[in-house]
């Protein structure tokens, strides 16, 4: 999950998801990023509203029906 | 190479020299792309990649000549992919994000027999344009389940009539042409590609992007949850902190049965309801 | 519902049920009780775990929308 | 729970929820009455609708079958 | 609500929910703490497992039926 | 959770959330308040309505699913 | 939340969170880190499970069913 919660902070610090950036963000975390990895992280976010994906997980997922007490 | 004519000479050159000056090259297959979608193809990667069809045996000399002057052999083994109409991929982009943008640009083409399908092939349900005919036969032997309906050949339900992998017979291209169906992709399928002292094959560069919205989720949960569950503040989880530090509060003083402003309705909305699950258990006579 | 709620008031108190307890607890708040009720109502009584309504009709308190992991 | 059904039982009696009918209610039920849990019970109480609180935890409330997609 | 607050406060400051000690956190917190109040808390409080019924206020009920994806 | 609570207990008696009143509070329920924490409380409860955001928890949603596509 | 995704992201690297790993990290991604933000980061993860607390569903989800009256 490493790579993932990388480009969350990217993205929640207003930087761009790139190679580059992961890549600086993981080597300060101690992690010795691997290329192909970042590279498919980068090719997979592509294109991705994270805003938006980020809203639908923080939505309840099935609300029922509440009781009025 | 003495015995290499000259122009060949030439083209192992340039080849060599576009993949010298790119970082990230790869092969791909152009057998069977005619040449329109081919050159609608190129539209599509102009400014990204470069696309240089050639002779298998040229792009072979032209990739270890690179690798030689390179002086990175890892760069040779990309020959062991060779084959078909190979041609060379040369570009900057990132192999992942290369062989989506190649995945998307694949447009259907009509079935053709002896070809085995990417995915699984269907047969729809509903209406054909097709007017009765020996056809109705030839659909039920091959296990569509086709019907005349007011004077036109319907499909009864959907039919899956190849699996991924499985091959067109000549029956059945028949049949999809006649339907219009195209179960087949045109395009340039990708067959290794070189960056940086690693060749990505195309399992690898396929990458299953539902799997990563997925991850980031969760990753938004582990977030969230941490967040709110050791009380450390942000902008995304003030409010669920406090309303979990109001909630607790509330269970515990509707628990104790502490009667307050915001407890009461909850307090004797539990007592009520109890007193109403017993008394559905009540003979009739015994209520109001 | 005079009745049920003196049947639940001794049951929380620890008391038995029975029909003197009632009586008294139904008299004390003003109500006249009627012989026929209370007999129907022990009777009824038995065999009805009470526990296990209160525990039926515990609902969680309140909604809100938030995120499972 | 005690304090809640006694409150109830007037209630359903229509007599008031006073401090004094609260203690008798709950003497009669066999309780030592706290006086201090029957005055925040009644301080509590004030300006509270019990018949509407009530009407609110009795509602069916719409069960939320959830429509699957 | 405040009672409650000071409570849940003591409580998770590993403090025993006595008297004095809301007391103290009330007045700490501007207010004057109302005696029958606060003896009916800790009253009502005990043979209350906290722990328990926080755990149970945060555990995601498990939903009626949950939409098919 | 200490520091919620004791913010919220602020909020419940009418005080405002500052460090000196978060301090007092915690102080008077024997935690010794981290200022980093407090710090960071205050600063993320600015320009948050915290009746608004408890109204919020505490009014049963009372939605039927949402279907998931 | 960048704060918090590098904790996450220090955790998964099986990195101790500490002030001076969090600033490396938030570093990198261009954060300039808030001194008081990561100290009460830090204090607030004291003696916390992070992987059992990641997994926690923060708050209840919703709410089943009511009965009937």
């Amino acid at each position: 999950m490493e790579y993932v919660y990388a480009a969350l902070l990217l993205h929640a610090a207003g930087k761009e998801i790139t190679e580059e950036n992961l890549k600086a963000v993981l080597e300060a975390a101690g992690v010795t990023p691997d290329e192909a990895r970042i590279k498919a992280l980068v090719a997979a976010l592509e294109g991705v509203n994270i805003d938006e994906v980020i809203e639908k997980a923080a939505m309840p997922v099935a609300v029922a029906a509440a009781p009025a007490a | 190479m003495a015995h290499v004519a000259e122009w060949k000479k030439k083209e192992v050159e340039r080849l060599a020299e576009i993949i010298k000056s790119h970082p990230v090259v790869a092969l791909v297959d152009v057998a069977g792309v005619p040449a329109y979608p081919l050159s609608k193809m190129r539209e599509k990667l102009r400014g990204k990649a470069l696309l240089r069809v050639s002779r298998n045996t040229l792009i072979e000399l032209a990739i270890k000549k690179a690798a030689k002057e390179l002086g990175k052999p890892e760069l040779e083994k990309l020959v062991d992919y060779i084959q078909g109409g190979a041609a060379i991929l040369a570009t900057e982009m990132n192999p992942f994000k290369l062989y989506k943008l190649l995945e998307e640009s694949k447009t259907p083409a009509p079935a053709k027999p002896g070809v085995p399908v990417p995915r699984d092939v269907v047969v729809p349900a509903g209406p054909t344009p097709l007017s009765p005919g020996p056809v109705v036969g030839e659909m039920q032997a091959l296990g569509i389940p086709a019907r005349i309906e007011r004077g036109k050949v319907t499909i009864q339900k959907d039919t899956v009539v190849l699996k991924a992998g499985e091959i067109i017979t000549p029956q059945l291209a028949n049949i999809l042409n006649k339907l219009g169906i195209e179960p087949l992709e045109v395009g340039l399928n990708l067959l290794a590609a070189y960056e940086d002292g690693i060749i990505y094959t195309p399992e690898v560069l396929a990458i299953d992007e539902e799997e990563y919205i997925n991850m980031l989720q969760q990753a938004y949960m582990h977030a969230f949850n941490l967040s709110v569950n050791i009380a450390y503040p942000t902008a995304q989880t003030i409010e669920a902190i406090i309303q979990k530090a109001f909630l607790n509060a509330k269970s515990v003083a509707v628990e104790a049965g502490y009667i307050t402003k915001e407890t009461a309705g909850d307090i004797f909305g539990k007592a009520f309801r109890v007193a109403l699950l017993i008394a559905q258990q009540l003979p009739e006579e015994l209520l109001d």
